[in-house]
C-alpha cells in the first residue's frame, strides 16, 4: 500500500466518502497549506506533486504567505470553493474558521483531507486527515534525550513558536517526556517566532541569561538552526541542540555537526501519503480517517543517512552524502 | 447627491471597472454569481476599517494601528464570550465601546499630546498586538459562539449580511463627511489646521473624533474577522492597516488631507480585492499576488497625480490640436 | 547716465500656465545701476517674469538677452552663476537651518576637500548682516526669528552673492518703516555700485520713493514700458488699473461714543505687556508700531488664542474671558489674520467653505448642514463683495491675494461679528483690491462694527483709522485721533524705544 | 565637532543612560562583558539600516521598504552564493550595489513621480517581500558560503566587527550630514523643499539620493542578516522597517523633515535594544516586550514634544520660584 491503514476519526467527525462526486475528468486538486512561509509545506507539496505527474492529476498550491494570515487563507478557500475543484488538501493554523468554509466544500462533493495534523475531531466532517502526532514526535525525542544525557543533571532552555496550537503540542510533548525526570531542569522557555531569526536572537538572549545551559530545545529547525548560530558566537559547542520537523536543511545542519538532533517527520513523504489517500477517496477506495505517518529521531548518523536517499527529500540536499 | 457623486469618484471607479473587465476577460469564474456574493465577503472587513483610516487621513492623520486593534478586540471578544460568558447581544457592542475607547485614547494623545500620528499609531500597532498576547497565554481561542458565524456569514434575500454593513456604513460615512458640520470640520482639520483654530473649530476634538471613528469601524471590522474565523487570534489582522491605508490611497486619498470623497476608498477596497480574487483563481502564487498589488497602488496614485499631464497627453494625442506646453507646474500651496 | 546696452532684456517672452497666459510678449530692459519698478495689479505675471529670469521655469516662446546676447536660463543655479540675485515672494528660507547657511544655501563656502567650512559660513554671514545692520546671529536657527527678521534674512541671502542683477519681488511685504528705509539705503548704495536692480511692490509710497524707472504689466502685457510713466503713485495706478480710480482712501466717519470694547491692562506670555485702550462702535482703531512690537500678539490676546497673564477685557461693559478662540467668536469677535494664506484659508475648498467655517454650528441643525443657506448666502457675499465669480466653483488657491482677503474677510461678514481684528489686510493686495477693502471698512463701520486695524504702511494706517495707537514693545503707550498725527509723527512715535520720554512726542 | 556633538544628543543620550541604569540595576548579567558585546551584535542591523531610514526622514520622506528589502537582498546573496558560484568577494559589493538599485529606483518613483514616499515605500513593502518569494521556491537557501559568518561574528582585539562597522558608517555618515553639500542639501529639502528649489538645489536629486543611500545602508544590513543567519529567507527583516523607524524617532528626528542628529539615531537604537535585551534576560514575555517598546516610542517623542513645558515644570519644581504659569503653547511652524 502507499500509506499505513487509516485509524477512524471520532464518532461524527467522517464525513461519507460515497457522497464524493467529482466533476471533473482529470481530477483538479487544490493544495492548501496555511502559509508558504515554511519549507515545510512545500516540502509536504513537492510529495503532492510527485504523486500527481504519476496519477496524471491536475494540482495547484494556493496559500498565503504569512501562516498568520488566517482571514487571507479562507479568503483563498473561498475563491475556490467558486471553482470546479474536485478535492482540498489542506492545513489550517486555525481550525474553527476553516469549519464552516470546508462543510460547504464537502457539501458540494469534493474530497476533504486535512495535512500536518492528528486532529481527530475537526469541527466538521471530513474524509480524511493525513499527519504525525505532534505530541508523540517531541516526547520521543525528550525520551531520546534522556536515554543519552540524562545521567547528569542538566539546565534546559525552550524556543516555542508563537502560541498556538503547534506550539503547546511540541513544547507540551516534550515537557510530557522529560516529566518526572529530576536531571532534566527547564530554567527558560520564550518566543523564537517560528523562524531562524527569532531563534538567533532567543538563542543570544537565553545564552546571556542563563550561561550554564546545557540543552536548548525549539518547537521547529529553523528556530533551532538560529540557536546555533548563537552558541557558536558565544563558543559554546558543547550544549545539546534539539529541533523539530526533519526540514532539509534541519538535516544538513544535523549531518553538520551543528545541531545535536531532531524528530524527523518526512514532510516529503506524508505529503506523498495525502495525495494517494485523496486520489483514493476520489475514486471510492478510500475508507476514511486518520493516516499516521511516522516520525523518528535523527542525530548525526541517522541524518546522513536520510540524506542518502534525496528522493524522499525535498528540498534537495546542497551536496551528496 | 452631485456633492456625494462628485468628479471625484469617476477616477477610482473608472480603475475598478477596468480592473474588474480584464479580470473578467482573463478568467472564467469570474462573473460567476457565487463568485460575486464571494467578493462582497472578501472585500467587507478591509473596506469597513478603511472608512475610519480614510476618515483619518481626511483630517491629515494616519492610522497604522488598526490591524493590532483587531487582534486586540478579537481576544477582547473571544474572553468575554467563552471564559466570561457573557452573551452575544452584550459582547457585541461591549467590542464597539472597546474599539471606540481605543481609538479615543489613541486620538487624545495624538491631538493633546501634540505627537505625530504616524508616530501615536505605530506605538499602537506595537503595543496593541503585545497585550493582546497577554490574554489566554498569548493562544488563540477558538470555537466562540455559535450564533457569532451567521454575523459573517448569514444571508438575507440571498445575499450575505456584509453587503448590507457596507452599504449602511459608507452611506452614513458619505453623509456625515458631505452633510454634517463634524464632516466638515475633519475637512477643514486636514485642510489647514492653523486656520481651523483661528475660525474657532475645537482641532483637537475633531482629530480625536476622526480616531474615535477609526476605533468604532476597526471594531466593526473585528467582529466580523471573529465571525468569520470564530476565534480570536493575536496574530490576526497583520498588515490590514496598511491594506486599509492603501484602499483609501488607491480611491485618491490624500495622505496630505483635506481632500478625498468617502466612497471612492470602497471603490479602492473594490479594486484591490478583485484584483486578489482574479489572482486567486488563477492559482497564483502569493509573490505575484504581492507584486501586483504593489503595482497597482503606485498606478493608482500616479494617475492621480499625473492627472493633468495625462489629459494634456490626451487631448494631444486626440484632438491633434496644439495646447500650451505641458509644464513642470510646483504647486506652492 | 545709463550705459545704452542693457544687462538684461526680455525679447517677446511668452509663458502660459494651464488656462493662462500669464506673460504675453513681454519685453523689459533691465540697465545697470538703475532700479527698474515692476508694477501691476495681482495676478497680472509679475513673479511668472521673475521666474523665468530667475532660472526656476522656462519661457515659452521668446528670447532673454544677456550684454546683448541670448542666453537660456536652465535652473536658478544657472541665473546664479550669471550674476542673478533673486528674493522670491514667495518665503524661500529653511526654518530648520541656521541663519548663516540660509543665506548660503546652494553654495557654502568649502575647503579643498569639499568639506563645508562653518567658520568661513558664520564670518561671511556676519559680515554681510552687520552691512545691513541687522542684529541677528548667524548661527540662530531661522525658524525661530520673527517675520520680519527672517524677510531680512531672505534679502541677506541676495546681498551676500554680490550679484550684478538683483531681483526683489515684494521684498518689503512683511517689514517695517525702519526696515523698509534701511534696505532702500541697501539698495542705493548698490546701484551707486552699478548694480542692476528690479523691484516689485504693492506699497506704491515706497515705490515712488525709490525707483528710477517702472515697467507696468495688465493680464501678462506690457502696458507701459520704461520711461512711458511719470513716477508718481496717481499716474502709475491709473496705468495699472486702466482707469482712474479716485481716492485711494476713502475714509468715512462713522465712529460713534458708545464703547463696545474696553481692554485694561492685558498681558500674555508671548509679549504684550500692557495693552489698554476702548473701542467705540462704527470706529477704526489703528494699531501703529514698529516690526515685532506685538501689535499681532495683542490681537491673538483679544481673541483668546494667548492666555492673558493679566488685565481684563469687557465687552459692553460686562467682562468677560475668553479660553479659546470660539469663546471670543460667539461673543462677536473676529480675527483675519496676519497671514492669509498660512492661517487664513482652506485651500481644499471653495469660496463656500471658506465663508462658513466660523459659522457651522450657526448653519447647522443637530449637527446636519444646511448647504442650501450656505450656497445662498455664499452667492450673495460673492456678488456684494465683487468676488470673483470663480470662487463659487474652484477652490480657493485659483484666486487671485485681494479675492482671496476679501473671502477671509467675508468669513466673518457671514458671521455677523461685531468686532474685527484686521491684521495687515491688505499685505501683498494690489491698489484696487485695497481701495476694495477699504471700502468694505466703511461699510462694515456704517453698519455700527468696530475694527481694530493692524497695518505697516504708516500712510494708509493714518488715512483709514479714526485713532490711533501707538504700541512699543507689547504695551499702548499712546492712543490719539489719527488726524493729530503725520506720517513723521508716527515714525517717530513707534520707533521711539525709550519708554521715559513718550510724552513729547506727541506734544 | 560641535556641530555633530550638539544639544541634539542630550535629550537622547540621557534617555540611553537611564534606561542602561535601570537595566543594569534590576538585571544581574546585563554588565557582564559578554553580552555588551552582545548588544552591539543586538544592535547593529537595525542600526545600520536606520542610517538610511533616517536620512530619508531628514529629507522629510519615509522609508517602509527596508525590511522587504533586507529579505529581497538575502535571498539575492544566497541565490547568487549557492546556486550561481559566485564567491563571496564579488557577491557583496553585488548586493550593495542591488541594494543602491533598488533605493534608486524606490527614489526616481517618488521624486519624479511626485508620489509621497509613504505610498512608494508602501508599495515596494509588498511588492519587493513578492519578489523575494520568486526565489527558490520561497524556501529560505541555508548554508551559504562558510567565510560569510565572520562577517557578522568575527572579532578584532575581542571586539565584535559590527561595533566596527557602527563606528565606520556612523561616523561617515555624521560626516556627510554636516560637513558636506549634499548633507545640508538633504536638510533644506526637509525644511522647506519649495525655497530649495529656488535656491537651485537640485530637489529631486537629492530626495532620489536619499533613498540611494537607504538602499545601500539596508544592504549592508542585509548582508550583516545573512552572515549572521548563514542563510536568505523571504521571511527575514519583517518589521525591521518600523523598527528602524522608531530608532529614528526616539532619538528624537521629526517626521516633518529638516531637524535632527544621525548621531541620536544610534543611541534611539540603542535604548530600544536595551530594553529589549533587559527584558529578554529577566525572559519576559514577548506580550510586554511590545508594550514596553510602544511606550518608549511615545515617551521619547512626547518627552521631546513637550520640552518646553517639562522644563519650566522643572524650573517650579525645583527653584520654588513661581514663573508665570505653564502654557499650551501652539508650535505654528
Ligand atoms: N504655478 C502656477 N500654476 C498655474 N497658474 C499660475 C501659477 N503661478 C501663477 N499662475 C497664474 O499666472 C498668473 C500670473 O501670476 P503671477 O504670480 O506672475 O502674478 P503676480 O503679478 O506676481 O501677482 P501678485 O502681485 O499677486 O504676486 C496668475 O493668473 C496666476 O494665477
Ligand atoms: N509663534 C511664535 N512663537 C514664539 N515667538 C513668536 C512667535 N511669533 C512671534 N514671536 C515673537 O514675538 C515678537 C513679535 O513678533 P511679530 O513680528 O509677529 O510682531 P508683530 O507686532 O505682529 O509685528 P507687526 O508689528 O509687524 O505686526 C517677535 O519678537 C517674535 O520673535
Ligand atoms: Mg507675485
Ligand atoms: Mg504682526
Amino acid at each position: 500500500e502507499n500509506y499505513p491503514t487509516p485509524l477512524p476519526l471520532q464518532e461524527g467527525a467522517q464525513a461519507p466518502i460515497d457522497a464524493i462526486s467529482a466533476t471533473n475528468d482529470t481530477f483538479r486538486i487544490a493544495y492548501m497549506p496555511p502559509a508558504t512561509e515554511f519549507n515545510y509545506y512545500i516540502a509536504i507539496g513537492e510529495g503532492i506533486k510527485a504523486v500527481a505527474a504519476e496519477a496524471g492529476v491536475d494540482v495547484f498550491m494556493l496559500a498565503p504567505q504569512s501562516g498568520a494570515d488566517i482571514n487571507g487563507q479562507m479568503g483563498m478557500i473561498q475563491d475556490v470553493l467558486t471553482q470546479d475543484v474536485d478535492a482540498i488538501i489542506f492545513g489550517t493554523h486555525d481550525e474553527f474558521a476553516a469549519a464552516p468554509l470546508l462543510k460547504q466544500a464537502v457539501d458540494k462533493g469534493m474530497a476533504v483531507l486535512m495535512i500536518n495534523s492528528d486532529i481527530p475531531n475537526f469541527p466538521t466532517p471530513i474524509h480524511g486527515v493525513v499527519g504525525y502526532s505532534q505530541r508523540n514526535g517531541t516526547h520521543k525525542i525528550a525520551d531520546w534525550a534522556i536515554e543519552n544525557y540524562g545521567d547528569k543533571p542538566l539546565k534546559v532552555g525552550i524556543i516555542e513558536g508563537q502560541p498556538g496550537y503547534h506550539s503547546t503540542e511540541r513544547v507540551g510533548g516534550f515537557l510530557d517526556g522529560i516529566e518526572g525526570n529530576e536531571n532534566f531542569d527547564v530554567v527558560v522557555s520564550i518566543d523564537g517566532k517560528w523562524n531562524v531569526e527569532g531563534g538567533n536572537t532567543a538563542g543570544m538572549d537565553i545564552l546571556q541569561s542563563n550561561p550554564d545551559l546545557d540543552m536548548i530545545f525549539a518547537a521547529n529547525d529553523y528556530m533551532i538552526i538560529g540557536a546555533s548560530f548563537a552558541a557558536k558566537a558565544l563558543g559554546r559547542s558543547d550544549i545539546v541542540l534539539l529541533g523539530n520537523d526533519g526540514d532539509t536543511s534541519g538535516l544538513e545542519e544535523i549531518a553538520a555537526g551543528n545541531i545535536t538532533a531532531t524528530v524527523n517527520t518526512s514532510p516529503f513523504l506524508m505529503g506523498k501519503a495525502a495525495m494517494h489517500a485523496t486520489i483514493d477517496a476520489l475514486n471510492g477506495t478510500y475508507p476514511g480517517g486518520w493516516i499516521e505517518t511516522p516520525t523518528s529521531i535523527e542525530d548525526k548518523a541517522g541524518a546522513i543517512s536520510v540524506l542518502q536517499e534525496p528522493e524522499k527529500l525535498f528540498p534537495q540536499p546542497s551536496k551528496e552524502y | 447627491m452631485k456633492r456625494i457623486f462628485d468628479t471625484q469618484l469617476i477616477g477610482p471607479f473608472a480603475a475598478m471597472v477596468i480592473v474588474a473587465l480584464v479580470v473578467a476577460l482573463t478568467t472564467e469564474r469570474f462573473l460567476n454569481p457565487g463568485n460575486l456574493s464571494n467578493l462582497s465577503l472578501q472585500v467587507s472587513i478591509v473596506a469597513l476599517i478603511a472608512i475610519g483610516s480614510t476618515i483619518v487621513i481626511f483630517a491629515a492623520g494616519i492610522d497604522l494601528s488598526s490591524g493590532s486593534m483587531v487582534a486586540l478586540l478579537t481576544m477582547i471578544l473571544a474572553q468575554v464570550l467563552k471564559f466570561m460568558g457573557i452573551p452575544l447581544v452584550l459582547a457585541v457592542p461591549l467590542i464597539l465601546l472597546a474599539g471606540g475607547l481605543l481609538g479615543l485614547f489613541i486620538g487624545l494623545i495624538t491631538a493633546y499630546g501634540r505627537i505625530p500620528s504616524f508616530i501615536t499609531t505605530l506605538a499602537a500597532l506595537i503595543a496593541f498586538r503585545g497585550l493582546a498576547l497577554t490574554f489566554n497565554n498569548g493562544s488563540p481561542i477558538f470555537s466562540l459562539d455559535p450564533s457569532l458565524e451567521p454575523i459573517f456569514y448569514g444571508k438575507f434575500f440571498n445575499i450575505p449580511l456584509p453587503f448590507f454593513y457596507l452599504i449602511f456604513f459608507y452611506a452614513l460615512a458619505a453623509f456625515m463627511m458631505n452633510f454634517t458640520k463634524l464632516g466638515r470640520e475633519i475637512y477643514a482639520v486636514g485642510g489647514n489646521p492653523a486656520a481651523a483654530v483661528l475660525t474657532g473649530i475645537n482641532v483637537r476634538k475633531v482629530q480625536t473624533t476622526t480616531f474615535v471613528i477609526a476605533g468604532f469601524m476597526t471594531a466593526v471590522g473585528a467582529i466580523l474577522m471573529s465571525a468569520r474565523l470564530n476565534s480570536g487570534s493575536p496574530n490576526y489582522g497583520q498588515t490590514l492597516e496598511l491594506q486599509a491605508i492603501a484602499a483609501a490611497v488607491v480611491g485618491g486619498a490624500s495622505l496630505a488631507g483635506g481632500r478625498g470623497n468617502i466612497l471612492a476608498t470602497l471603490m479602492g477596497a473594490m479594486t484591490i480585492v478583485i484584483v486578489q480574487n482574479g489572482l486567486n483563481l488563477n492559482a497564483a502564487p502569493s509573490s505575484i499576488q504581492n507584486v501586483v498589488l504593489g503595482l497597482i497602488i503606485l498606478m493608482a496614485v500616479g494617475i492621480d497625480m499625473w492627472r493633468v499631464e495625462i489629459s494634456a497627453l490626451m487631448a494631444r494625442i486626440f484632438r491633434r490640436s496644439s495646447p500650451p506646453q505641458s509644464s513642470n507646474i510646483e504647486k506652492e500651496d | 547716465m545709463t550705459p545704452a546696452t542693457p544687462l538684461w532684456e526680455f525679447v517677446n517672452v511668452s509663458k502660459a500656465y494651464p488656462g493662462v497666459l500669464a506673460n504675453d510678449k513681454v519685453n523689459i530692459r533691465l540697465m545697470p545701476g538703475s532700479i527698474h519698478g515692476l508694477l501691476g495689479e495681482n495676478g497680472c505675471g509679475k513673479s511668472t517674469m521673475i521666474k523665468t529670469l530667475s532660472g526656476v521655469q522656462q519661457p515659452d516662446s521668446g528670447q532673454i538677452l544677456h550684454n546683448n546676447n541670448p542666453v537660456t536660463i536652465n535652473d536658478p543655479q544657472a541665473a546664479r552663476d550669471l550674476g542673478i540675485a533673486t528674493v522670491f515672494q514667495e518665503f524661500s528660507i529653511v526654518p530648520t537651518l541656521s541663519v548663516g547657511e540660509n543665506i548660503f544655501l546652494g553654495n557654502m563656502p568649502r575647503s579643498r576637500f569639499g568639506v563645508i567650512d562653518w567658520g568661513q559660513v558664520n564670518a561671511d554671514a556676519s559680515r554681510v548682516l552687520a552691512e545691513m545692520e541687522v542684529n541677528i546671529s548667524p548661527e540662530t536657527i531661522t525658524g525661530t526669528l520673527s517675520v520680519g527678521e527672517q524677510q531680512l534674512v531672505e534679502i541677506a541671502k541676495a546681498i551676500a552673492m554680490d550679484a550684478s542683477m538683483v531681483i526683489l519681488d515684494e521684498p518689503t511685504a512683511a517689514l517695517g518703516e525702519d526696515e523698509i528705509e534701511r534696505l532702500h539705503q541697501l539698495l542705493r548704495n548698490m546701484r551707486r555700485r552699478g548694480t542692476a536692480i528690479l523691484y516689485v511692490s504693492h506699497r506704491l509710497d515706497e515705490v515712488e520713493r525709490i525707483v528710477d524707472e517702472v515697467t507696468i504689466l495688465r493680464n501678462g502685457r506690457v502696458v507701459r514700458a520704461s520711461g512711458e510713466t511719470e513716477i508718481n503713485v496717481s499716474k502709475i495706478v491709473s496705468a495699472m488699473v486702466g482707469e482712474d480710480i479716485g481716492e485711494h482712501y476713502p475714509k468715512e466717519q462713522n465712529a460713534t461714543a458708545d464703547v463696545v470694547l474696553e481692554a485694561q491692562g492685558l498681558a500674555t506670555r508671548s509679549g504684550v505687556k500692557d495693552a489698554t485702550f476702548v473701542l467705540h462702535r462704527g470706529e477704526v482703531l489703528g494699531l501703529g508700531g514698529v516690526l515685532g512690537s506685538g501689535r499681532t500678539e495683542i490681537a491673538r490676546a483679544l481673541f483668546g488664542t494667548d492666555e492673558l497673564t493679566a488685565g481684563q477685557i469687557r465687552l459692553e461693559g460686562k467682562p468677560v474671558s475668553f479660553r479659546r478662540e470660539i469663546d471670543a467668536i460667539r461673543a462677536g469677535l473676529a480675527l483675519v489674520p496676519e497671514n492669509r494664506k498660512f492661517d487664513g484659508l482652506f485651500f481644499n475648498f471653495r469660496a463656500s467653505g471658506n465663508i462658513t467655517a466660523a459659522s457651522l454650528g450657526g448653519l447647522s441643525r443637530l449637527g446636519i448642514l444646511n448647504l442650501w443657506a450656505e450656497e445662498q448666502a455664499t452667492h450673495e457675499l460673492i456678488r456684494d463683495l465683487e468676488i470673483s465669480t470663480q470662487a463659487e466653483e474652484k477652490t480657493v488657491n485659483f484666486l487671485s491675494g485681494g479675492n482671496q482677503q476679501k473671502i477671509v474677510i467675508a468669513r466673518w461678514l457671514f458671521s455677523d461679528s461685531d468686532i474685527l481684528i484686521l491684521d495687515e489686510p491688505t499685505q501683498g493686495i494690489d491698489i484696487g483690491a485695497k481701495i476694495a477693502v477699504y471700502k468694505l471698512i466703511n461699510k462694515l463701520t456704517r453698519a455700527g462694527k468696530a475694527i481694530i486695524f493692524i497695518s505697516s504702511d504708516h500712510d494708509e494706517l493714518l488715512a483709514m483709522s479714526d485713532r490711533i495707537a501707538v504700541v512699543q514693545h507689547g504695551a499702548i503707550v499712546r492712543t490719539v485721533n489719527a488726524s493729530d498725527l503725520t506720517h513723521d509723527d508716527l515714525v517717530r512715535a513707534s520707533a521711539d524705544n525709550s519708554p521715559s520720554k513718550p510724552e513729547e512726542e506727541f506734544a
